[in-house]
Formats: C-alpha cells, structure tokens, sequence
C-alpha cells in the first residue's frame, strides 16, 4: 500500500483538514463535511451545490468558488455523502433563490440526493436537480444503472455556475444544466487499475501490457480489456466512441482529463493525439482543457470529454470562475 | 403459544449483524473490488457500527421503533447505494410494525415484505437483477415459515447471483463481465438473515432455559 | 510500461504539440523546443527563462505567462535542455531591459545554462543567472554537486516574476530571485519510482511497504530506505529536515507539492499533517499550496518547501499571475 | 614510418562510437538507473546519431574540424552533464589538433589529453570522483603507448568506478549508496576507446593489405 495516508477511516477527514488550512476562501466543515464558498449565501443568486464520493479531487471541492459551485459534499471515498450533508450544504448555500443539485448518474448518488432533495424542500429551500450521465462506455437502457457521469460533470458545475453567478433564475440555471449534459459525452481509458485505502490493493488485476477500455472513475473494470495502444490508438478510439455518440453538428469544449497518476507529459501528448483525430472528424475546438480534473486515486490513464457548444454555452465557459482547481477570466 | 420478540431482541439482531459485517468486511469489499467500487464492506462496517451506537445511547422502546432509528442512521451514515437502500428497508419495515411492544414472527415477515417493496420501488430493481432483492424477497418468503428458512433462501438467493448479468448498480456497467461474479449486496443481505436466525435459536433457547 | 505514449522518442515533441493546442496564449515552438509568453518581449520588462528536463510538468511550460517566466526550455526527459534552445529563448523574450535564467542545480542545467549564457552574450543579451539549490535531503559540500534545485524553484520563478512583472532592473529582480532560493528549503519522499519512457521500468526497485526519504526529482533513489511511514511521521521528518535547515524567524509560505501519482486527496491529507507540525514548531504560515508543481513523472509521494517572506516577498507571492499551472490575482 | 590518421579515420570512429553507444544505450541507461536518472544511453545515442549524420552531410576536411564538429554537435543534442563534457572533450581536442589534413596518435593523445583537462575545468571533477574522468585520464595516458593500451586503461578505469563513493554528478547525491555501482559516464568512455581502438586495428590491417 504506497499511500501517504495515516488510517483509512481518517482519509477523508483528514483530506479536508488540509483543504481548509490551504484555502481560506472557502469555508470547509470538517465534522460536517461540507465545503462552502466563504461568502456564501450570495445575495440574489441561485446556488450550485454537488457532490459524490472521494477519490475524484480536484471534483467537487476544488470547484467550490465564484462562478461555479456554491458548495460541495464529500463522501467517503467512491461513496456517495449522505443527505444529511446536501441539506446542510443546502442551507447553508441557499439565498432565497433556490439550489440545483449537480447529481452524477450512480444509483447512491442519485438515491441520496433525491432524499436531500426532499429534506431540503421539507425545510422551504427550493431545490432542483440535473442529472449528470456523459459517459458514452455505458448504454444507457433497461439493462444497466444508465450512463454514468464522469468528466461532463465539469462542464456542467463550470457552465450552469457561470449562469448562477450572472443571476440566472433557478428554471433558467436548470435549463443550462441540463443542456450542457446532453450535449456532453465522454469516454474513459485506465492503463491501471487504482487502489483505494479500505481495500488497500489494486481494485482489479491489469497485467502490464494490457489497458481497460471504457472505465468509470470508481476503479470498477471497464467494458472491455485489450492488448496495450499507442495513444495515438487510444486517442482513435475514444473520440470516436464519443463523436459517434455526440454527432456535433459545431464547435465543441475538449477536456482532456487524467485519471490521476498519469502524468501532465504524458496528457498533453494525448491531447496532441486527440486534436488531430478531431481534426481528421472535421469537428471543430473552441477551447481545450488538459490536466487531473475528474480523477479515480491513483489510476493511470485519462478520458476524452466533449462538449458541444453555442455561443451563448461558450460565453459562460470563458465567464471568470475562481475555484482551487479552475481559474480564469476577471 | 406463539413466540413474540421485543425491541431488544431487534437490538440484538442488529447489533449481531453489526459484528457479522465486521467479521466479513473484507470479503464483502473483495465482492465489491470484482464488479463495483471496493466499498461495500466498508460501508456497511460504518453503517451498523453507528446503528449498534445510536441504538445504545438511545435504545426504543418498541422494535418497530428500533427499525426505524436503525434505518434511519444507516441512512444518516453510509452513503452508496446501500446506505438509502438499507436505510429504507429497515425504516420501512420498522414503520410498518407500528409502535406493538412486542411482535410475531409472522408479523415481522409481514413488515419486512413492505420493506423490501420499499427497496424493489426506490432502486427500481426486481429479483434476477443480481442486487440485494435476489437475496431479500427470497429470505422473507422463508421467513413466513421459520428464521432458519429465511436463512438458507438469503444464502442460496445470494449464491444464485453468481451466473447472473447485472441489470441495476455499478455491476450493471460491466454488462457481460459481471456474469460469474456474487453479488456483495446479496452477500450483505444473507448475513442479515444469518444473524437473525442466530439470535432467534439463542432467544429460543433462552427461552426453553427459562420456561 | 503503462504510458500513455506513442514512442519514447517523440514523447517531448508530442507534449508541445498537445501544449500549444490547448494553450493559445503561449507560442510553443515544438522545433525548437521553446515555449514562450505570447506577448514577449514586454516593452522595458525584465524576462525570466528557465527550463530543465521534461517530466516535472508543469515545471517549467506551465508557469509561462504574466507574472511569472518569459520563456522557458523544455529537455528531453530528466535531461538538461541544450544551450541552442536557451539562447533562442532569450533572444525571443530579451526586450533590451535583459534576461534572467532560472537554473535549477545539476550539473547538467548547470553547465548547459552557463554556455548559453555566453552564447546570448555574445549576441548583446544582458544576462543574469540565479541557481535554484534548495533540497536539503543533498549535503551542500565538496563531496556533492551541491543541494539539488526541486520545489523552490516555483518560489523563485513566481516571486521574481512578480517583481520582473512589476519592471523591476535586472539587478533588482535577480536580488530577489537570489534571496528567494537562499530563503527556500525542500525534502522529498517517494513512495514509488518512477518510469522513464526511455527504460520503460521503474529507475529503482522500492518493495511495498518501504519508501525512499531525501528524493530529487529525476527518479533517483534518495538517501535512505525505510519502513513505510504514515502520513503523520513523513510529515514529521519532512518537515523537521526543512525547519531544521532553513531555521525560519517569520512567517513561511508552505508547498504541499505531489510527485504526480499521488492523489490530492492524499496531498490535502498531508497537508494537515504539515500545518499540524509547523504549528507545533511555532512556524507561522502565510499561505499554503497544495498540488502537483514540481513532479516526477508517475512517482508516488511529496515534498514539502518552505520559503521565508517578508512583507516584500509576501507581496510579490500574492500579486498576479497567469500561467496555466499558476493562476491568481487581477 | 609513424602512422598517420586523417579525417576520414576520425569520422569513422565517430561511426564506431555511435554504433557501439547504440548497441550499449540499454546497458548504460541501466547504470544511470541505478545512481542517476537513467537517461545516459539514450543522451548518447541521440548525440552520436546526430554526430554521424552531421559528419556525413558536410564531411570536414581535417581531423582536428571532424573532431570540433562533433563536439559543437554534441553541445546542441544531448543536453544534460554528459553532452557538454563530451561536447567540450571533442571541441578542445579537435581545436588543439589544428589544421593539420594527418595527425599521428602522439598528437591525437596529445589533443585528447588537453580535451580532458577542460573537461575537469568545467566540470570540476578529479580523477577518483566516480565520472568519466576515471576512464578518460587513464585512457589518454594509455594512448601514448599504443591504441590498445588505451582501451584496456579506459576499462579498468570504468571498472575501477564501482568501488568509488561519487563527489561529483547526480550520483553524488547518493553518498555512500553510490558506492557499489560502475558510473555510467566512465562506461560510455570506455566505448569512446573501444571503438578508437577497433577502428585502427581496421586502418592498420587495411594497411597491412595494402602494403
Ligand atoms: N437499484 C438497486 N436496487 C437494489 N439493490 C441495489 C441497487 N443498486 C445497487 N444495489 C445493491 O447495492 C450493492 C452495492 O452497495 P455499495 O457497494 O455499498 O454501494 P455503491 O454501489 O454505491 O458503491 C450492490 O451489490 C447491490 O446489491
Ligand atoms: N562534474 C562532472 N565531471 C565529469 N563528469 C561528470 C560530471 N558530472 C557528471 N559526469 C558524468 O556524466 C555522467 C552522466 O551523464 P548523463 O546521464 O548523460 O547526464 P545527467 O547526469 O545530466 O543525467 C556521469 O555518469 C558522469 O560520468
Ligand atoms: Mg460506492
Ligand atoms: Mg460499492
Ligand atoms: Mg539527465
Ligand atoms: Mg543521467
């Protein structure tokens, strides 16, 4: 177990320890585990709030911030938190006009958020939800838990928050919300499996020279195993299991995303990889992101999400937002 | 005359589940760790272990009352998918036992019917689908005839996920690939019934001692 | 070897070419290995160039922009940049107000930076050079190359950035760059190797259940080997080796800094360990970062540097900056 | 006669070096793992590639020019310590050879000798200090008296590495854990001597055969 952990239990706590004593701009309750953005509740406006188990860092905490999310719920790792924090994240958010839960497409997640929803409404907040499931390795049918959310999450928090923080009514942010999501796809590649600190040991065998395609970002197997790629091959294959899926008709945002131990050198090479396939796909970039966004502990690999924008989509993706993990604009 | 059992005889099962959880974490996060996310044993170790607290600090009076405060802090506690799934059905149950000081076997099986019916609609799963339900409808079903019924439908309910394909939950995204595997929740579900017969066979003996 | 790479070979190129694709703001020449300020030179200002072996990402590319380098030269993996790419960077960023090169001590960086130095000379480029020599896991003696430059050679880029930005002199912004480093002091973990593209396994063999304490950033075993340690008592050591050294009479900035494959939640995890360490050494902390800066590849495991400031410096820390690593300000 | 080498004979050996450091480029990339950063042979083999096709798209007319080329090359390839030291070793030499279309291998030592003490300048390392040093010195001794004896000193001066706790170069870092391991620069100098060695036994027997 190579981990810089005291014991298991302690992780998470301990994780938030840590994130309060570096960013003093938020507001991090450790019993409780819930972070809020400082200034909170912002006068007037309505008030992202997300969420999902740990293990995903930066998501959702390091979105916490002007312009994106209004708070996060951490749970325990690759565990939905429970709705006692997302109504506590709620109130503590919510300036009369109104929370969107952000809800990654898993069975907890959206088990939990729904009863929070309900709590929540119970105490006079007025709550709407999106669901978030861009991952394209799942069919979505009567025969599975659905599509699950993965890297689209980040559009979403950054696109419908930059709407929040304009002071979009709550239908009006919800709407956003939900277009982004459908105009979202992604596809996940893990070259190893992760380890987490309960289990203590790689969540599944991968032989060297052999990759996972189509993972998810909670160390499960993915769909398929196969002989190592190239990333030019890798790069091939998942953007076009997402430009078929997505069939953009204009420009699309490419996240370029690693699923946390590869390395920055390496992302960047893939991204080299994953313009020229969009190039050859006739599919035009308005802006690209590379780096450790949506992760799963230490696996290595990455996944390619793509979101198709308008102008107005694109105008609130360059809007400023002012997070730990994603800063521009002002 | 019919046996009854009292809210600390629901204490004890919980409590026993709770050690039974704790005693097979590893294997259940290892069920866990082949088709899902490595958490199940984990999850439920958090969860009973705040039940068996909670439950100590402040015990009810009636068992339907001490279903629903253990329902009620799993769902508090373990996150996941299990926790509201298991929260529901012991909170659901516990509602459905109303506030009798002392209930019938029979009664008990009624009341979990409700509960699992509660699981069945909030996870939108039904039996075959390779989720707790293969081991929990089978289990109160027995458990209309004896605990120790309920016991082997819960154990063989969960063996008969192995060849199945997952149609709900994390295992569902593996599609083929989950065939060949148990299912933790199921596993999770069988040592509930397990512990409950336990505590059954030590109650009647306790019983037969005292009588 | 789990990389996501094409071939070895072209692995450097490949990343610029990912690079310049996702940063518009930068002019990445892959060619030439030069990664440049898209507005350089800045009419009067003063421009920092630094650069090293790749594999430290974002070191060095990700701290071009405002505020912090001009240009900087990225290496092959783990190995100095030649003295061609320096010079052409100086030459592209030099507005007549003179360059300062940032060099990280090893002889190779050393050397290549000093011929380079005489190079740009000889094309009437001013040019003043800073060492980086903060790792105190390296006894700074005739038996050694001397301590070797990690994390506070974000420290330098950043502060003397700030003030190049603010158009300090030459002389003034390579004071500050000389106070920085001698204010900067470092000490590394691994909890793993690390793989180069060129060998393709691990550079040393650490078995589970040991880690490596005193580590540079080039995958080279440390100084010692040792039963795994929590979190707790890595943090302990690390930092008492830092204090004990650098023996701070103000207050400090604190980088939690990951080696790449660790996660941040296990970083934030860590990071409570150092404030709880600092406070119990009565060493104040003015601000603290928390992420992968200065990396190693797919190494698990951290560092921790400490940098002295005083109000000057503190100011200079806090002003803006706008590359894509660091980002802050405005 | 004294035998005399012109330019053709040090491209040649420029040849022989980049084939050998081809060949070796794993084995000294496994020494640089060991107490360095593990990039040795592939410094080498990217420099000594770009040497030969440098030499042979503008082929320079002297001995002392093939040598100077080589090293400039050097210098803008490899990057790291080992390409301005060996950058720097080819270039003086080369300068101190001259203009002169045949050198003999007095002068070549001679050259060599002056390469080397300006590759201790600029580096600051001593014969003892676990660096290439430890092979060229005695290497260059050894070329006064013959081709071979220059070989087999640059390989006993690599082996004699293993032993030596480093004070100069990454190794250095290491203290006493360097101890143990051959350095990896020493290694590919030894190959410089090799090949040097193997290319005038070619040149000799080919003058043999045509005498
Ligand atoms: N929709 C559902 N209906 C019933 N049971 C489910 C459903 N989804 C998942 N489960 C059960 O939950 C178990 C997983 O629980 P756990 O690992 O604690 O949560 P998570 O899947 O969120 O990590 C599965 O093995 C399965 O038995
Ligand atoms: N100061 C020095 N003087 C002479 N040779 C040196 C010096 N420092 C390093 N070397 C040589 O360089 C070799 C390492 O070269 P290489 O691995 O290519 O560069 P780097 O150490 O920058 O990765 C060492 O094995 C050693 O022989
Ligand atoms: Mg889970
Ligand atoms: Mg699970
Ligand atoms: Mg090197
Ligand atoms: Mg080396």
């Amino acid at each position: 177990m190579r981990m810089l952990i005291n014991v298991p239990e302690t992780v998470v706590a301990d994780a938030l320890r840590g994130m309060a004593a570096a960013h003093p701009e938020l507001t991090v309750d450790v019993e409780r585990r819930v972070v809020v953005r400082r200034d909170a509740p912002v006068a007037g406006k309505v008030a992202l709030v997300s969420g999902g188990g740990s293990g995903h860092e930066p998501l959702h905490g390091g979105f916490v911030g002007p312009g994106m999310l209004a708070a996060a719920c951490p749970g325990e790792v690759f565990t939905s938190p429970v709705p006692d924090q997302m109504v506590r994240a709620a109130a503590a958010v919510d300036s009369g006009a109104g929370v969107l839960f952000v809800v990654k497409n898993y069975t907890g997640d959206v088990l939990n958020f729904e009863m929070a929803a309900e709590l929540a409404e119970d105490e006079g907040i007025q709550v709407a939800k999106v669901l978030v499931d861009d991952d394209v390795a799942v069919t979505d049918s009567l025969y599975t838990a659905g599509r699950r959310g993965t890297g689209g999450t980040l559009f979403v928090e950054k696109i419908a928050g930059a709407a929040a923080e304009e002071g979009a009514p709550l239908e009006r942010v919800e709407a956003i919300a939900r277009r982004v999501n459908e105009r979202c796809r992604s596809f996940g590649v893990a070259l190893s499996a992760c380890t987490t600190p309960a289990k203590g040991s790689p969540t599944f065998g991968l032989p060297e020279g052999e990759l996972e395609l189509g993972i998810g970002i909670h160390g499960e197997p993915g769909r398929e195993r196969r002989p190592m790629m190239t990333s030019r091959e890798i790069a091939d294959f998942a953007v076009d299991a997402v430009v078929e899926d997505l069939r953009p008709s204009g420009p699309v945002i490419a996240l370029v995303n690693g699923m946390g131990a590869t390395p920055l050198l390496e992302l960047y090479g893939f991204n080299a990889e994953v313009q020229r396939v969009l190039g050859e796909r006739g599919v035009p970039v308005a802006r690209t992101l590379v780096g450790n966004y949506v992760t799963s502990l230490d696996m290595a690999g990455c996944s390619v999400t793509l979101c198709e924008v308008d102008e107005d989509l694109l105008r609130l993706w360059d809007a400023p937002v002012e997070t730990p993990a994603l800063r521009w604009g002002r | 005359m019919t046996q009854t059992f009292d809210a600390d005889f629901l204490v004890r099962w919980l409590a026993a589940v709770a050690e039974a959880v704790d005693r097979e974490a590893d294997r259940l996060t290892e069920l866990d760790s082949a088709i899902g996310d490595a958490d199940h044993g984990a999850n439920l170790k958090r969860g009973f272990a705040a039940v068996t607290e909670t439950l100590a600090k402040d015990p009810p009076a009636t068992p339907g009352a001490v279903l629903t405060a253990a329902g009620r802090q799993l769902i508090s506690t373990v996150g996941g998918a299990s926790g509201p799934l298991y929260g529901t059905l012991l909170r659901r149950t516990g509602k459905t036992l109303g506030d009798d000081g002392r209930v019938t076997r029979e009664q008990l099986a009624e009341a979990l019917d409700s509960g699992v019916t509660a699981v069945s609609q909030l996870g939108g799963a039904q039996v075959g689908d390779k989720t707790m339900l293969d081991a929990l409808v089978p289990a109160v079903e027995g458990l209309r005839d004896s605990f120790g019924a309920a016991r082997s439908a819960a154990e063989e309910g969960a063996l008969a996920t192995v060849p199945l394909r997952a149609r709900k939950g994390r295992a569902s995204y593996l599609g083929e690939r989950s065939v060949g595997h148990q299912d933790p929740g199921a596993t999770s579900s069988a040592l509930l019934f397990a512990a409950l017969d336990e505590i059954a066979r030590t109650e009647a003996s306790g019983a037969e001692g005292a009588s």
